[in-house]
């Protein structure tokens, strides 16, 4: 099978190696808490519209580096994601609305059950490679998706489920920017546990899995195994970020979870770097606000040709194919790449080999 | 020193290409075991069915006494079997200090919560096999070029970070797969060294396919030769040097003349 | 009968799936990339021979070439202008330059022809055939037709010209392709230009069946476990598996769905796609990737 | 025939992989390359033959002139067309075709299709192993009858000027003779001019008219065949000192090889 | 209150549209819009959008409502919930709109909670009877018969015009979709009631090309009548394949798989006999409601010809939410309307005269639904004729 992944020849990937340096030296240290210091003050600020906006960019992120785990760091497309946010979803909408369960205790339950599911499709992964997997996920979203809208005693069917905001005793998530700050507190940690895992060990391993199975297998690495388990781990952070977004939009619905969500987040770890975290969390932000980016625009041009808002409606499609073109021409490393080069062109660093 | 691996009738068929027929001999613990023959002849094939990639149609390995036949390639790495390739397989993306602590997988330990968590046992697992991973640098003088991703380096220099990876496994038996191809003499010499250390210094049990027969009668205590996948020559290299058939079928009757040297 | 109509009704379905398909086997067959527009590039063709027919008066046959000719010209003006520039990058890159052309076209096509929905005049006959009991649409007897037509043309086109070699030794290693002298920008527009064709074709019969509008795109994402039943690479397999997967859903959706309350028919052939492949990875038909050490 | 002059070249924008190297390989000549690890002589054989844009390389000086032509800007197809043809490192076979198919592949440019048919029987001819894998994917061969038909696909293309980078690499000794044999044979029979890029500085030398060494880039020694063959810093640098191995060494004082 | 507005009371953002009062001492109001035009329904979705803002310029046309500054702001979400779920934060939180008129059923459910929560009055081309629940979706308006009275309305016909001597016998075709499978049980339910047996049950998917296996499974029932809860591809699908397979069902459509759509695809000599639910006028017939509706062609220089039954539809829906901002502006002549008075605006509507366009509808504190009345039409020589007046399945 050819690797997928690999340019024929040239322009070789590190982003391994910069994961180490992130938080390697101390003034990157010192970059980062800033960086987390503006975002967690960003409510105070921006407008509660933006406010929503992140927050949906967050959740994106977390599923989009759940995803990156598994596609950019394992080498297994995925275009069944739209139904593991599905999973997650569902299983925090009935465990806290039929079965009354905290949602503290059934978010990380969601994701272990998301896990769980997302492992058994990966059981495929030993002998399916490329594009057949790929399929076979997207086997995966079909399944998964005509289950849950046919259990109707426990998942309601086609109607969906309606679930409520997180509590804290007397508090509830319901403004903006609180549920912003649950879900920026869930994305830190998840980058945090995920660029620690990917530059020790399994991370490794990943990798290896993915630039050439057969090494890795001579290194002593256990295919299955970290096939699978990077299945377990890119879906328990896709379940996780099923269960904020089915919190944070209070349904669910088999609809709210069909290819063209899955096809998205595989759009938001392309454009955003593969085998990037910091890509995936970019990616993320560049899928979710562009179309609202392309929606000023046709409004702006509709406030001057109102009578042609169909045309410019059409336009949006077709700007957002370019631009994703556009993207892949002029900038095929993703969002990381770009980030990349802008750091490199502001910094020296003090101890370059 | 007993036998650390035993080749016990070993066949190996695809549709009706026999790449093994009935091949059987024995490499002892510490020694430099070279495997030599003409292009198919099934070297690289035996080196897969002993680490696990191929398995056998029929016969039996055993390693320290232990039948591993049917084992899993990873399984096998833990006993302390370890490998470099013919046609170069590193990790192209990743440096080659990454390539190198990825041959220690099977040594570490940290898993998806300690490694996620990275503080404490992570991070100090990963500076500690960091040590071991700079010493097979010096070792094979691979520092100038530890941070570079393997894909950009030339040739040679792959070959001796593929040997390096599998160094890096603490091995006791360590299968090299024509690792001098594509060096000139004073590399390939240097490539002897470095081998010859492995012997000496780490006291590792080398098995060596080389077609550079100066190389492989200096530095082998023993040798098999391979032809269309049988067995027709096993012993020290001047049992094999004489051997007719190793002659007619590999060395050629002038190259014995010039003296082992190619 | 009940299950020689099923039967026929699969075949017959299935002839345009294999069409469909052939298209995603083209592509993949010279640069080991899915294209994901080729649901949009099935939007085109009917379009434009809509247009040929209705707005330029001209009769079937003259628009249905012209619309060959057009949809060439679509294929090789993609190929020029986004997959060449991404010649040197992974193919999971040219994967989502495909994602963003769907997105591009669907967009065009909105453009250009708006929502509405549009029916092509007749030009197939309208009453169906009545084979000893069995009822089939001449528009899906005619796909059945050109689909053994395209399966003969292809399987020749591959065996005696160059350029079947050339797509695959462009797809197995393209630097090398290079070095054979094998213009890969010229294997690659040969591909894409046929490709194009082959779903203009697809969309034009398709449009015959349902009328044309943006929603029939979703044919791409309806075939793909054609493709991958057939084995991605195989020109037979594409059509074979194209069969079947009609003969499945039909049969699925004569004798299960009444047992599970309906609704199998779309997902029957997923799961056999994911049973199938857990036997042969690779699909029917499929080669095999080769690795060795 | 192929004069290249001052040739600079880098990789991804920064990596100087050429510094200025000149080679001229006069028609119907045997030409060595030899040079140790990194010294560019891939890098150079890519240059000439157009593929290096493939890499992300690039020709950043100099120039390469083919029969009075200037081709450094020439796409690699039509260079293969004007008569360059090379046989990259690394064999870099068409795994999933079966050998014959490679070796068609070979001939894609030549117009005379007629005599193929016969052309890859002479191959057989060369190489009977592979005669015995026809229909095998390329893939499944073991490294040296890989190596084979790399250079036989080479001979397909029935180049004027054959770019050879290591064709002896993972062949069994017999069989590298009998190769170089056969190069000297197509060369004094049909003209064809050769640049072969090789490690085995011996038996390159043995066959070849003329020879360049280069090392960082840049040509560190050039001269008759002979002479080179006769140079002692030569034999010791690339045919090693033929010292016994095991003698006087331990790795803290090995010697590096610095020129 | 809800955070959300909290929040961006205190917010620094400097949008224009706020809805405060501008120079000439009018108060804006803001009525979001949710369409599709690029998606899955954009056939049906493009007319309804063009009529929901045509109903708009035309009151511009017209000078306005009294003291209010009136603007419909309306954005393409393409058929994706997601997508319809960040337009509607934008227009609640950018464009500051108090009412919301949606499209789909899917997205419509999506937001039930959330409009609840933000207290935005929202109308949808939904007729999911789900929306009648007030518990659930207290800020839901249904503008027609739901798809369930529809369904109910049909079983009423039935019983009331079927011959021959057996119980009339039914078959149910729908899409797995919130849509599709909305009113399936209550039809069911009702079915039971009144004596109409229900034989069959085949699902098609909304894309489908052929449907010839669940039409072939449905013809060995034999059922009398077929209902079909589809959009126009879908339908068409069905109305072929059982023309082609010789299947004498009288298959009758939901509001959504009747319109002009279903005779252009299929051609008017296979759509010839189908029955449907004609929930709102065609342009062609000749209501009184149709005046208005002229004036604004005859201004922008179009004709009836340019525009649809759903064009129609999206004008009544934008119409109804006119007339509640009317009455919410003259009992709260003060400040700045908000979502809550809206809705009283609208519980205050009685017997709202639609000039036949569609039933007229009446709202409640504790109801909803503007009304169970809707009528049947059958297709005839390629035009659909109404067959009924508006009734209810009740009268
Ligand atoms: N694709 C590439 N990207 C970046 N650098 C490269 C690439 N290929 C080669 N180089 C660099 O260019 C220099 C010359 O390499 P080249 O392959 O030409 O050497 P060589 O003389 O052929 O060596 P060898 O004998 O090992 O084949 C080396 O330093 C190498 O690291
Ligand atoms: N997976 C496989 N499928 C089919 N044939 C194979 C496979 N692996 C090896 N062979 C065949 O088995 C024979 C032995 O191959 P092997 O690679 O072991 O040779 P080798 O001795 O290593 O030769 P070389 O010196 O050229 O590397 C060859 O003829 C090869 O074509
Ligand atoms: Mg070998
Ligand atoms: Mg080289």
């Amino acid at each position: 099978m050819r690797n997928l992944f690999v340019r024929e020849c040239g322009n070789y990937k590190t982003s391994y190696k910069e994961d180490m340096k992130l938080f390697g030296t101390k003034s990157e240290f010192i970059k980062w808490l800033i960086l987390i210091v503006i975002l967690l003050t960003l409510p105070f600020y921006a407008s509660n519209y933006w406010v929503g906006m992140l927050t949906l960019c967050a959740i994106s992120a977390i599923g989009a580096i759940g995803l990156n785990i598994l596609t950019g760091f394992t080498g297994q497309i995925s275009i069944g994601v739209g139904a593991f946010l599905g999973v997650g979803g569902y299983t925090t909408a009935i465990l806290t609305t039929t079965y009354g369960l905290s949602f503290w205790i059934s978010l990380p339950l969601a994701g272990i059950v998301t896990a769980v599911v997302g492992g058994l499709f990966g059981i495929p992964s030993l002998r399916l490679k490329g594009l057949y997997l790929a399929i076979a996920t997207l086997a995966a979203q079909v399944i998964i998706t005509f289950i849950i809208s046919r259990w109707d005693s426990v998942t309601g069917g086609t109607a969906g489920m309606v679930l409520s905001r997180p509590t804290i005793g007397n508090f509830t998530f319901m403004s903006n920017s609180s549920y912003y700050y649950l879900s920026i507190i869930i994305l830190i940690l998840t980058v945090l546990y995920s660029v620690n895992l990917l530059r020790t060990r399994v991370g490794r391993a990943f990798l290896a899995v993915r630039d050439r199975d057969i090494a890795a297998q001579i290194m002593g690495i256990n295919l299955f195994y970290y096939k699978v388990l990077a299945f377990i781990i890119s879906s328990f952070f896709v379940g996780i970020a099923g269960a904020l977004l089915a919190h944070y939009t209070m349904i669910v619905s088999p609809e709210l979870y069909n290819i063209q969500v899955s096809i998205q987040y595989l759009a938001m770890v392309l454009i955003g770097g593969l085998g990037s975290i910091l890509g995936s969390i970019l990616g993320a932000i560049f899928i979710t606000l562009l179309p609202v980016g392309l929606t000023s625009v046709v409004d702006l041009l509709t406030a001057y040709m109102p009578n042609l808002y169909q045309l410019f409606s059409a336009f949006k499609e077709f700007v957002f194919g370019l631009a994703i073109i556009l993207f892949l021409i002029f900038e095929p490393g993703g969002l990381d790449h770009i980030w990349q080069n802008i750091k490199h062109y502001f910094k020296v660093w003090p101890f370059s080999y | 020193m007993g036998p650390i691996l035993e080749i016990e009738n070993v066949s190996l068929h695809f549709g009706g290409v026999k790449a093994l027929d009935q091949v059987s001999f024995h490499i002892n613990e510490g020694e430099i075991f070279s495997l030599i023959g003409p292009n198919g002849a099934g070297k690289t094939s035996m080196l897969n069915c002993i680490s696990g990639l191929y398995r056998p149609t029929s016969g039996s390995i055993r390693y320290k006494g232990k039948d591993i036949t049917n084992m899993k390639p990873y399984e096998r790495t833990t006993l302390g079997i370890a490998r470099a390739f013919q046609n170069i397989a590193l990790f192209a993306h990743m440096s080659v200090l990454d390539n190198i602590k990825l041959g220690r997988h099977t040594l570490m330990k940290s898993g998806v919560f300690s490694g996620g968590i990275y503080v404490g046992k992570a991070s100090k697992e990963e500076i500690e096999h960091r040590e071991k991973v700079e010493e097979v640098i010096e070792f094979l003088e691979l520092q100038d070029i530890r941070h570079k991703p393997v894909g950009t380096l030339p040739y040679g220099l792959q070959k001796r970070v593929e040997v390096g990876r599998a160094l890096a496994l603490n091995p006791e038996l360590i299968l090299l797969d024509e690792p001098m191809a594509g060096m000139n003499g004073a590399e390939k010499e240097r490539m002897s060294q470095f081998i010859l250390d492995m012997h000496e210094v780490m006291n590792t049990t080398v098995v060596l396919i080389e077609h550079d027969l100066g190389v492989v009668m200096s530095l082998s205590h023993h040798i098999a030769v391979l032809d269309f996948g049988k067995l027709i020559g096993f012993g020290t290299p001047t049992e094999v040097r004489e051997n007719p058939d190793v002659i007619k079928a590999y060395i050629g009757e002038e190259t014995v003349l010039e003296g082992g040297k190619a | 009968m009940f299950f020689l109509q099923m039967l026929i009704n699969g075949i017959v379905v299935g002839s345009i799936y294999g069409l469909v398909a052939l298209g995603f086997v083209l592509i993949y067959r010279a640069s080991g990339a899915l294209n994901l527009a080729n649901g949009e590039f099935v939007l085109f063709g009917p379009y434009i021979c809509l247009v040929l027919m209705t707005a330029l008066n001209v009769p079937f046959l003259v628009a249905f070439i012209g619309t060959l000719i057009i949809s060439a010209i679509l294929g090789l003006v993609v190929e020029r202008l986004v997959i060449r520039q991404l010649q040197n990058a992974p193919t999971i890159s040219v994967i989502m330059a495909t994602l963003g052309l769907s997105s591009l076209l669907a967009g065009a096509v909105h453009i250009i022809w708006g929502h509405t929905t549009r029916t092509f005049p007749p030009v197939f006959p309208q009453t169906p055939l009545n084979l000893g009991g069995i009822i089939v649409t001449p528009v899906y007897l005619w796909s059945f037709i050109i689909v053994m037509i395209l399966l003969i043309i292809f399987s020749l086109f591959f065996k005696f010209s160059k350029i079947g070699l050339a797509m695959r030794a462009v797809a197995d290693d393209r630097q090398a392709a290079l070095s054979m002298g094998m213009s890969v920008k010229f294997v690659l527009a040969v591909t894409w230009i046929i490709a194009a064709m082959v779903a203009g074709i697809g969309g034009i019969l398709l449009g015959n069946i349902n009328g044309v509008n943006p929603t029939m795109s979703a044919i791409g994402l309806t075939v793909l476990p054609v493709v991958i039943l057939g084995g991605l690479d195989s020109v037979i397999g594409a059509i074979v598996g194209g069969f079947l997967i009609g003969i499945i859903q039909n049969l699925a959706g004569g004798y299960l769905d009444p047992l599970v309350g309906g609704g199998l028919k779309d997902v029957v052939p997923f799961i056999v796609v994911l049973l199938i492949l857990m036997l042969k990875p690779h699909g029917l038909f499929g080669s095999r990737g080769i690795e060795r050490v | 025939m192929l004069q290249v002059s001052n040739l600079e070249a880098v990789y991804q924008k920064m990596i100087l992989a050429l510094r200025g190297i000149s080679l001229h390989v006069k028609e119907g000549q045997i030409v060595a390359l030899l040079g140790s690890n990194g010294a560019g002589k891939s890098t150079t054989l890519k240059a000439i033959s157009g593929l290096l844009g493939a890499e992300d390389g690039h020709i950043t000086d100099g120039t390469i002139e083919f029969q009075g032509e200037l081709i450094h800007n020439t796409s690699p197809d039509q260079l293969v067309k004007k008569g360059i043809f090379l046989c990259m490192e690394g064999r870099r076979i068409f795994k999933d075709l079966t050998v014959e198919e490679n070796l068609y592949a070979g001939a894609y440019t030549r117009k005379d299709r007629s005599s193929i048919k016969k052309d890859i029987d002479k191959i057989y001819e060369y190489f009977p192993k592979l005669k015995m894998l026809e229909h095998r994917k390329a893939g499944y061969l073991s490294g040296g009858e890989q190596q084979m038909l790399a250079i036989g696909r080479g001979l397909m293309a029935k180049p004027k000027l054959l770019l050879l980078d290591e064709p002896s690499l993972g062949i069994a000794p017999l069989l590298v003779k009998e190769i170089f044999e056969n190069i000297k044979k197509i060369n004094e029979e049909e003209g064809l001019t050769i640049l072969v890029v090789e490690q085995n500085a011996n038996i390159a030398l043995s066959i070849a008219d003329y020879g360049y060494i280069i090392e960082n880039g840049r040509v560190v020694m050039k001269g008759e065949a002979s002479a080179l063959l006769e140079d002692k810093t030569i034999s010791e640098h690339y045919l090693g000192s033929g010292k016994d191995l095991k003698e006087g060494r331990s790795y803290r004082q090995r010697q590096r090889v610095v020129w | 209150a809800c955070g959300g507005e909290d929040s961006a009371s205190t917010s620094t953002s400097s949008d224009s549209s706020s809805s405060s009062s501008d120079s000439s001492g009018k108060r804006t109001v803001v009525v979001g819009g949710l369409y599709d035009i690029t998606g899955g329904t954009g056939d049906v979705g493009t007319p309804y959008a063009e009529g929901e803002k045509a109903y708009f310029e035309y009151l511009e046309m017209k000078g306005g409502v009294e003291g209010l500054n009136l603007k419909l702001v309306g954005k393409d979400y393409a058929y994706q919930i997601p997508e319809a779920q960040k337009l509607y934060q934008e227009l609640r939180d950018k464009e500051k709109a108090v009412a919301i008129l949606g499209w789909g059923t899917g997205d419509t459910e999506a937001l039930r909670q959330q409009v609840a929560a933000d207290q935005l009055p929202f109308i949808s081309a939904s007729y999911s009877e789900n929306l009648k629940n007030l518990d659930e979706s207290p800020y839901n308006f249904l503008t027609a018969a739901s798809y369930s009275d529809q369904g109910r309305a049909i079983l009423k016909w039935i019983v009331e015009n079927h011959e021959g001597d057996n119980p009339p016998t039914l078959a149910l075709l729908y899409n797995d979709t919130a849509f599709g499978r909305s009113p399936i049980e209550d039809i069911k339910a009702y079915a039971k009631e009144v004596g109409v047996e229900v034989v069959d049950e085949q699902v098609i998917d909304v894309q489908a090309t052929e449907a010839q296996s669940q039409l072939l499974n449905m013809e060995k029932k034999n059922p009398d009548y077929a209902i079909i809860q589809q959009t126009w591809g879908a339908t068409a699908t069905i109305l072929r394949d059982a023309k082609t397979l010789g299947i004498d069902t009288q298959f009758i459509g939901l509001n959504w798989a009747a319109g002009e759509g279903i005779i252009d695809i299929v051609g008017a000599d296979v759509a010839e006999g189908y029955i449907g639910i004609l929930s709102h006028a065609f342009p062609y017939e000749d209501m009184p409601g149709m005046a208005e509706m002229k004036e604004y062609l005859d201004a922008k220089g179009k004709t009836i010809d340019d525009i649809n039954q759903k064009f129609v539809q999206g004008w009544v829906a934008a119409k109804i939410m006119v007339e509640a901002i009317k009455i919410a502006a003259e009992k709260y002549p003060e400040g700045d309307l908000t979502g809550p008075q809206i809705r009283e605006g609208l519980e205050a509507i009685q017997n709202l005269d639609l000039g036949g366009l569609a039933a007229n509808v009446s709202f409640a504190p504790d109801n909803h639904a503007g009304t169970e009345k809707t009528r049947l039409g059958i297709v005839k020589n390629g035009k659909w004729e109404p067959i009924t007046d508006y009734f209810s399945y009740r009268d």
